[in-house]
């Protein structure tokens, strides 16, 4: 590293300072002060990773990795440290730029969003908390700093998601996001724990340069069983995903990312969309040499991914709330991310096309994906509703959003030139590459299944007469502060793909592999072909239902009088209710009622029972004193043939 | 100089009693006053003395105090009938567990100014059961330790009795007999320790030296350790802390669950452990066995509990029994992750009482149900209780998570069985912390506000200092970790060579 | 006679004694048979002095002084007897139940 | 030695003050001011020459070889006097008005007299080198005890009390006197040092049928299980100055009675006895702690306090003569303190109410000084630090362990909670309970106040302060 890394402090600094200031004082006091304060230390954030990312670059030195500053947390033993420090490679500065570009945006963006609000200061606040945690996590040089941040940001969005926390849907909301994330966190936590324990560190240096052959012949014990540590260090990645696997909504424990639309939308925009939610993804490409050598465990990453990628996207098709499509979009676009690393091994040799596909998609889907959700965050503060029924026709009222609209649905439709083409294009392959034709197969499926949401979405918001009054009447216009960002964010939502695939294919690779690499893969060039081919059907097929002079928009948005299986994938396939009953009759109806019943009533019921028991002795005590000047006078014959008896006297 | 400062720690809260005996009760002010500045006056005492600790390293440390690595080492005899030394001293620990009660008992002072009842009687109370929790952590003489540490049980119950709120007499017994019964367990089995012993000292250093008998340590290990355990509401003797909380007037509840149940993982670790290790490796992996309960199934019951104060005790037991698994452990991991459990756990629960009792005194009641959106009403009380509930489960920047992941860590370095089932679950068991942490400040401070709470009123500047500094406590821990846990290791150091060197034990001795 | 008819004698007369002191509901009764215990004892002392060689004035000093100690025992005796039979009108042990747990 | 050696002085002064006031009553016209203070100062003259005696460490100075004054008798008899001075100072608020619904008492200086009979049994006792002056000195303890009970002759419970206690009494007189008797069949001899010198030599069948109506009859007076029940019902009948002396003077003279008995002629048996005594011990601790769980009315309460007590000072006599002497003797010191405490605290509230503990409530919130006094009281006998209760109880068990019972001695610390949960009661109605209606006003003469505070004092500094212990203990070794 040639380059000057105190300016890496810078990025890390601003966000904390930010949230220093504006928590204890400047965000009571003055809103307008705390905004633009926010705006200000994010930008130098920001300006400091583009300068950290340009010398990376530029230095010759990538792609190779290195430890820009470490100092000791923790120390375990000796050798056996958590430290906290900024690792520097092209995946974390990759990231760093993200997420300070993202947050600059969106700190923009929500001064025209929380314009008003009664706790603007709080907001820019918590924002810069969550902005300061996603850099350390992806800064994360060890396994122990990443949990750290990890929980960090899972706090963060807690408190964003409850943001409006009078509300009672936001409150639930968030409760229930931080209780699943922390769930899948205890996973990570042991998996960090048994990890830790038999690698003896928590580095990812140190991690991703392990060897199984080394640990075949000890054995450990697990409580329920003995196993290898081979074996163990296994079910430790699966745990450690498991965390990714909460923290990114994997399907079954998806549910808490649409609900956490209830709160403010920049929010929604930076946490849930662009870069924590990614930080499943991020994990498991982190650990990628670690994953790697693990039996099965990328298979299993490769199967949550897809399924959730097919799972979201159906629902989506079917929502008539836009921050929810957006959310299953996420969702959908996250199984790609996650499906893509684990296509990557065939037998027991890995490749790399995927790991750089999904770097390069996390890249360009935080560009779109943030923008889409400023835009349906701008519809949102116009039309004062997240519903569709009550959108339409807003192309001429918001023309440049509607731009920018257009830009960013293309590019998550994967149509070239926009940047979601490039990405989403090399996962395609990379399924393919890896034999996985199943999963290739649900893949070109789902990215038709995008295009038709992604246009339905933007059809009915856009397009069409307007549905409601104040739409018609007039009173939507476009704010400044809020249409600028998203205006920028266009930008490399356009071309960011074509930009920067250089860069990814050139320097984006998982690092030394600890398994025999396959370099030689069958090429396909049809498959560009065929994706686009899928996409645009689906395009004109959703042009056709929503926006066609001929599209019945009623029926579009009718969801009352459909068959059973919409009517299932409109509701989710139930699976808030299911969440609900399993909580409400197993965890608090069951397991804490009966955890009750025994402090209430066995351990209590011990105690009172030992507390009778001497008052009854005592009872017994009492009678004998009844009075009875014989009675007493007898005890004194009964205590000397008593003492006589058992008294140990030696006759 | 240090030294002789080191010995007011105790004095000065005795001291400040006796100056107060001519004060008229009326004058409450005035007792406020003295009595707030010696609690002050002992904090800032005992923070310079822990710097002292810091700053001087193992250069202060007193060599006849060894194996133990004492600081402030002073020995008197005093009850020369039976050999009984005034012999105090402090490690690292000690330091940290006396800053600690410093911090609570200041901060108890504070949210006591509006205590109803005779003020002065109370604010003397305090004084004297700080004085016992100081001596218990200050004290290496078995006798002079238990004076001190049965002492408490005499101010608890006047305090819960007389100032106390609802079932008062039912909680303030519970918590007394329960208390008493478990010293009267510790009791039985010192004499034992200093005839066993055979070194006619009653020093915990002196009796370090000596391995007592087998027979005998594996009928008092157990007798013992569930003593101090008692104190430290280990199941199945928990069940005095929620009606013993829930009755105790704020700072009460303060001092009993941020230092007085302290001071049973304290001796368990200190006396128990530490002179008979032999028995520990045995006996320990039962009472792994019982943190089950505390772990696993005490924040089940926090999630059925609607009071708030039974709650905190709920999640008190349970985090109590994280530093019995740290213990249990028997790895430096382990003991280290234990001991910074026990301080942070202590200004994490004060924290939880001294803002739940803020809210008490303008709600009017703990129940859950009965509140609702207060946050917007009292910001700062409610964002001290979020950082309480917060610090709780263990979230990084705070204490709670440091010392959590000590234990975890060093837990699962222990290959027995069962500790390992049970450290495996009492991770996985984050989550149920969870649950009815946010569940609680859910309930209690967001959603919608009942009309009858309009006119509540934020924190004053005294409850706000006290928030403050309690905060600052857990992020201090919480954020840089590192010096804190150097002196600690430093002071386990002896206790875990006594314990690695303890022969392999022969089961029925 | 030998010491142990004297021994037995006095054992009898203790048993006796003790026998009256259950039977007896009458206060004066319950006196008498405390007097015979007391006798039984004093017979003991004197025939241990009589038979058993060394010190053989001190049992029959300390029976003297068992009956002196005795008499004024039966007088405090006799005084609070008489102040209670002001009180209940009644000299039945039975009655004697006002205090009870 | 032959001759009237200075410590004989206080024995003296005790003996004629009860003669003098007696004379004094007669001559003098004010019949009850100048017998009072003259009776004060002489028990006040008696403590200070007893704390002149300068402790020896030896076997004792003799006084026509069956007289003995050594170190265990002077501080018992420091004890004795203790007692007897508090014991006044409470019953004269019994003669100045009535309390607990009873009549006020009459004739003070008879009762004085009497009461310094008693003091002067407890004297003879701990003087004793043969078993006639032990005997006597019991007597001499107990039979003004009865008088003394039934002291208020308006008062039909107070006749009934002395009724019960002299029956019984006498009749454990009888059983010790058999018991007499047949060891001095044993040992021919009512010598101590005679004795001892023939249980060394061997036992026979003879000295066990004595030892067991000897213990019965001790049993009696020291309130064990199961000879206690008539404690009860004669405090809660006796005035309550008497029962308060009853449960200090009697109570000592009566476990003295034992100490001189086993480590005396017996010693070389004693650990023979030992298993009955640690029944004896601990039966009683847990019958007298079970009767007063739930109890209303405070002299009742007391009764099964005190048997309890006994019950504990029964562990020290498990230990080798030395610790177990020291032992007791400052068990009994700080016992006495602590239990005139509570008295005098029941006494300023009986003089406006009855004396239960519904009387009590409220005490916290009217008047703090009582209230702290009698929460000291309550946990000095309950045995809770840094009160002198608890350092009294740590010399006892310390006795018990000494010789290895160490399940004795758990049994009785284990016991010790059932102890505070009833100490607590009384706590409780002073300080948790809310007074029902009205509260009557209490009021304190300078006297209470002093004394109230005195003993406050002494109740926390007695074991705290390690010059009071290590002058009063150091190369107290027998």
């Amino acid at each position: 590293m040639t380059n000057d890394v105190s300016i890496s402090y810078l990025i890390f600094l601003m966000p904390l300072l930010t949230f220093v200031v504006n928590g204890l004082f400047l965000g009571k006091r003055s809103a307008k002060g705390a905004a633009t304060f926010a705006i200000l230390c994010n930008g130098v954030a920001f300006a400091a990773a583009l300068f950290l990312a340009v010398g990376y670059f530029t230095s010759g030195f990538a792609p190779q990795k290195a430890v820009a500053f470490e100092m000791p947390f923790l120390k375990f033993a000796e050798g056996f440290v958590a430290n906290i420090g900024l690792l520097v490679d092209p995946l974390s500065i990759m990231m760093l730029v993200v997420v300070t570009f993202i947050a600059f945006m969106v700190n923009i963006y929500s001064v025209g969003y929380m314009r008003g609000d009664r706790a603007e200061g709080r907001f820019f606040a918590l924002l810069s908390l969550f902005s300061f945690s996603m850099l350390g996590l992806v800064a994360a040089t060890n396994l122990f700093q990443m949990f750290i941040f990890w929980e960090l940001v899972g706090v963060s969005s807690y408190l964003l998601i409850g943001f409006w926390y009078h509300k009672p849907s936001a409150v639930s909301a968030s409760k229930q996001a931080f209780i699943l994330t922390r769930f899948a966190d205890s996973f990570f936590l042991l998996g960090i724990v048994l990890v830790s324990y038999v690698a003896q560190s928590f580095d990812f240096f140190n991690l991703n340069g392990l060897t199984l052959g080394a640990f075949a012949d000890q054995t450990i014990n697990l409580g329920v069983m003995e196993v290898s540590k081979a074996t163990a260090l296994t079910i430790g990645a699966v745990l450690i995903f498991t965390g990714g696997w909460g923290k990114s909504a994997m399907f079954p424990m998806h549910i808490w990312l649409p609900n956490a639309m209830e709160g403010p939308t920049p929010v929604s925009s930076i946490i849930h969309s662009a870069t924590m939610v990614v930080a499943g993804v991020y994990l498991v490409a982190r650990l990628f040499p670690f994953f790697a050598i693990c039996g099965n465990t990328l298979t299993l990453i490769m199967w949550v991914g897809a399924f959730t990628m097919v799972f979201a996207a159906v629902i989506a098709c079917t929502q008539k709330d836009i921050k929810r499509i957006l959310a299953y979009s996420t969702l959908s676009q996250l199984g790609y991310m996650m499906f893509a690393l684990g296509t990557c091994k065939i037998g027991d040799a890995v490749f790399t096309t995927g790991w750089t596909a999904s770097t390069f998609h996390i890249f360009t889907h935080a560009f779109f994906k943030c923008s889409l959700f400023l835009i349906a965050g701008s519809l949102i503060h116009q039309v004062h509703t997240n519903d569709l029924d009550a959108m339409g026709g807003l192309r001429k009222k918001m023309p440049i959003t509607y731009v920018c609209a257009l830009i960013s649905v293309l590019a998550i439709s994967g149509i070239p030139p926009f940047s979601g083409f490039f990405s989403k294009d090399e996962i395609i392959l990379s399924a393919f590459q890896g034999h996985h034709y199943a999963v290739f197969g649900l893949a070109v499926l789902t990215s038709g299944l995008t295009t038709f949401y992604m246009f339905r979405l933007f059809f009915l918001a856009f397009h069409g007469k307007p549905r409601s009054e104040s739409v018609a009447a007039g009173h939507v216009h476009e704010d400044f502060a809020m249409t600028l960002p998203i205006a920028i964010l266009a930008v490399p939502a356009l071309l960011s793909g074509l930009l920067a695939g250089g860069l990814f294919e050139h320097y984006f690779v998982p690092g030394k592999l600890m398994v025999p690499q396959l370099l030689q893969l069958q090429e396909a060039h049809w498959i560009p072909y065929v994706a686009v081919g899928v996409a645009v059907v689906s395009l004109l097929i959703a042009w056709v239902l929503y926006a066609s002079p001929k599209a019945n928009i009623n029926r579009a948005l009718d969801d009352v009088n459909r068959s059973s299986i919409y009517k299932t994938i409109y509701h989710k396939f139930y699976f808030d209710e299911m969440y609900y009953c399993v909580v409400r009759q197993f965890v608090i109806g069951g397991i804490a009622k009966v955890a009750r019943f025994i402090q209430d009533y066995i351990v209590e019921g011990i105690v009172a029972f030992v507390v009778w028991f001497f008052h009854a002795l005592g009872r017994l005590v009492r009678t004998a004193q009844s009075g009875h000047l014989t009675f007493y006078l007898g005890t004194l014959i009964v205590g000397v043939i008593l003492w006589r008896f058992i008294g140990h006297l030696p006759f | 100089m240090e030294t002789l400062l080191f010995n007011l720690i105790w004095l000065i809260p005795l001291l400040t009693v006796i100056v107060c005996i001519p004060v008229p009760k009326t004058n409450t002010k005035l007792l406020k006053g003295i009595h707030t500045f010696s609690g002050s006056l002992v904090l800032a005492l005992v923070g310079y003395l822990t710097y002292f600790v810091y700053a001087q390293g193992s250069a202060a440390v007193h060599e006849s105090a060894a194996p133990l690595l004492l600081r402030f080492f002073t020995d008197i005899p005093w009850l020369q009938a039976f050999n009984v030394h005034y012999i105090v001293g402090a490690d690292g620990l000690n330091m940290f567990l006396l800053l600690l009660t410093a911090v609570i008992v200041w901060a108890g002072i504070l949210v006591s100014y509006n205590i109803k009842g005779n003020q002065k009687v109370f604010f003397a109370l305090i004084q004297m059961l700080a004085t016992s929790v100081y001596g218990v952590f200050m004290s290496m003489d078995l006798v002079l330790f238990f004076v001190f540490y049965e002492m408490e049980a005499l101010c608890m119950y006047l305090m819960i009795a007389g100032y106390g709120s609802g079932n008062k007499d039912y909680g303030g017994k519970k918590l007394t007999l329960t208390l008493a019964f478990g010293s009267s367990m510790i009791l039985a089995t010192l004499f034992g320790i200093y005839f066993e012993g055979g070194v006619n000292s009653w020093s915990i250093m002196e009796l370090s030296k000596v391995t007592l008998p087998m027979e005998f340590q594996m009928w008092a290990f157990p007798l013992m350790f569930m003593g101090f355990a008692v104190s430290s509401s280990l199941f199945p003797f928990h069940f005095w802390s929620p009606d013993g909380h829930a009755s105790a007037p704020t700072a009460v509840s303060m001092l009993a669950a941020g230092v007085m149940m302290k001071m049973g993982a304290y001796g368990c670790l200190r006396v128990a452990m530490f002179l008979m290790p032999e028995a520990a490796k045995i006996w320990l992996p039962y009472v792994v066995l019982l943190l089950i309960f505390n772990v696993v199934l005490g924040p089940f019951i926090a999630l059925r509990h609607k009071d708030l104060k039974y709650i905190t005790a709920y999640s008190s037991i349970s985090h109590l029994g994280l530093i019995f698994l740290g213990l249990a452990a028997l790895t430096p991991v382990g003991l280290r992750g234990a001991s910074l459990q026990m301080i942070s756990h202590g200004f994490l629960t004060g924290l939880f009482f001294a803002t739940i009792g803020m809210i008490y005194e303008r709600t009017h009641t703990r129940d859950i149900t009965q509140m609702g959106g207060i946050m917007r009403k009292i910001p700062f009380l409610g964002v001290g209780f979020v950082i309480a509930g917060f610090a709780g489960l263990g979230l990084p920047g705070f204490s709670g998570f440091v010392a959590e992941s000590n234990i975890f860590i060093g837990a699962f370095q222990q290959g027995d069985t069962i500790t390992r089932i049970v450290t495996i679950l009492a991770i996985l068991s984050i989550t149920t912390t969870a649950v009815y942490i946010l569940q609680t400040a859910n309930r209690m401070l967001h959603g919608n506000m009942p009309a009858k709470y309009e006119s509540l009123t934020d924190g004053c500047f005294r409850e706000k200092l006290v928030i403050v500094v309690l905060v600052a406590c857990l992020l201090l821990i919480g954020v840089f970790p590192g010096w804190i846990s150097d002196l600690l290791d430093q002071s386990i150091a002896p206790i875990f060579a006594k314990i690695s060197q303890a022969a392999a034990p022969v089961v029925g001795g | 006679m030998t010491l142990m008819n004297c021994l037995i004698l006095a054992f009898l007369l203790f048993g006796i004694g003790v026998w009256g002191l259950i039977h007896r509901r009458h206060l004066v009764g319950m006196l008498i048979s405390m007097e015979l215990m007391l006798n039984a004892a004093n017979i003991n002392f004197i025939a241990f002095a009589y038979f058993t060689p060394g010190d053989s004035t001190s049992g029959s000093i300390f029976s003297a002084f068992v009956i002196a100690v005795t008499a004024c025992e039966m007088a405090i005796a006799l005084a609070i007897i008489v102040s209670m039979y002001r009180r209940h009108k009644s000299l039945d042990v039975e009655q004697l139940r006002d205090l009870h747990d | 030695m032959y001759s009237i050696s200075n410590q004989l002085i206080p024995d003296l002064i005790l003996l004629a003050l009860p003669f003098l006031i007696l004379i004094v009553r007669l001559c003098s016209k004010r019949t009850t001011v100048m017998p009072w203070r003259i009776a004060n100062l002489g028990l006040i003259a008696t403590f200070v020459m007893l704390n002149m005696i300068p402790l020896t460490n030896s076997e004792g100075a003799f006084f026509l070889s069956n007289w003995r004054v050594d170190d265990f008798g002077v501080l018992m008899r420091e004890v004795f006097v203790l007692s007897g001075i508090l014991g006044l100072w409470l019953a004269k608020d019994y003669f100045d008005h009535g309390a607990d619904g009873k009549p006020a008492l009459m004739h003070i200086t008879e009762f004085m007299a009497t009461l310094i009979f008693a003091t002067f049994g407890g004297f003879i006792v701990v003087s004793a080198c043969d078993m006639l002056t032990l005997f006597l000195g019991l007597e001499m303890a107990t039979i003004p005890m009865y008088a003394l009970t039934a002291w208020n002759k308006r008062d039909q419970y107070g006749s009934e009390a002395a009724t019960k206690y002299i029956l019984m009494g006498s009749v454990a007189t009888a059983f010790e006197l058999f018991g007499f008797s047949y060891l001095y069949g044993f040992a021919g001899s009512i010598h101590f040092s005679q004795i001892a010198s023939a249980t060394s030599a061997g036992t026979s069948p003879l000295l066990w049928i004595a030892l067991l109506f000897i213990f019965c009859g001790i049993g009696f007076k020291l309130t064990l299980f199961p000879f206690y029940t008539w404690a009860p019902d004669v405090y809660e009948g006796a005035p309550t100055p008497v029962t308060a002396v009853l449960s200090v003077t009697s109570k000592a003279t009566a476990i003295a009675f034992l100490v001189v008995l086993l480590y005396g002629p017996l010693a070389p048996v004693q650990d023979k006895i030992v298993p009955l005594v640690a029944l004896l011990a601990c039966t009683t601790l847990f019958v007298g702690n079970l009767g007063a769980l739930k109890q209303s009315r405070l002299r009742r309460f007391m009764a099964y306090s005190s048997i309890a007590q006994a019950g504990y000072i029964m562990i020290a006599l498990l230990g080798p003569g030395y610790i177990s002497k020291t032992a007791i003797v400052y068990y009994l010191f700080v016992y006495t303190v602590a239990n005139y405490l509570a008295f005098f605290v029941f006494g300023v509230i009986g003089h406006y109410r009855p004396e239960s503990f519904n009387s009590l409530r409220g005490l916290s919130k009217q008047n703090t000084l009582l209230a702290v006094a009698l929460a000291a009281a309550m946990f000095s006998l309950a045995g809770i630090p840094p009160l002198a209760g608890f350092f009294g109880k740590f010399h006892l068990f310390f006795s018990g362990a000494t010789a290895g019972h160490y399940m004795v001695v758990a049994f009785a610390v284990l016991n010790n909670v059932l102890a505070l949960y009833y100490y607590l009661q009384v706590i409780k109605s002073a300080w948790a309970d809310e007074p029902e209606g009205e509260l009557s006003p209490i009021r304190m003469v300078k006297r209470q106040r002093f004394v109230v505070i005195a003993l406050l004092a002494a109740t926390i500094l007695l074991g705290v302060l390690p010059f009071v212990s290590n002058n009063v203990f150091t190369g107290f070794t027998f």
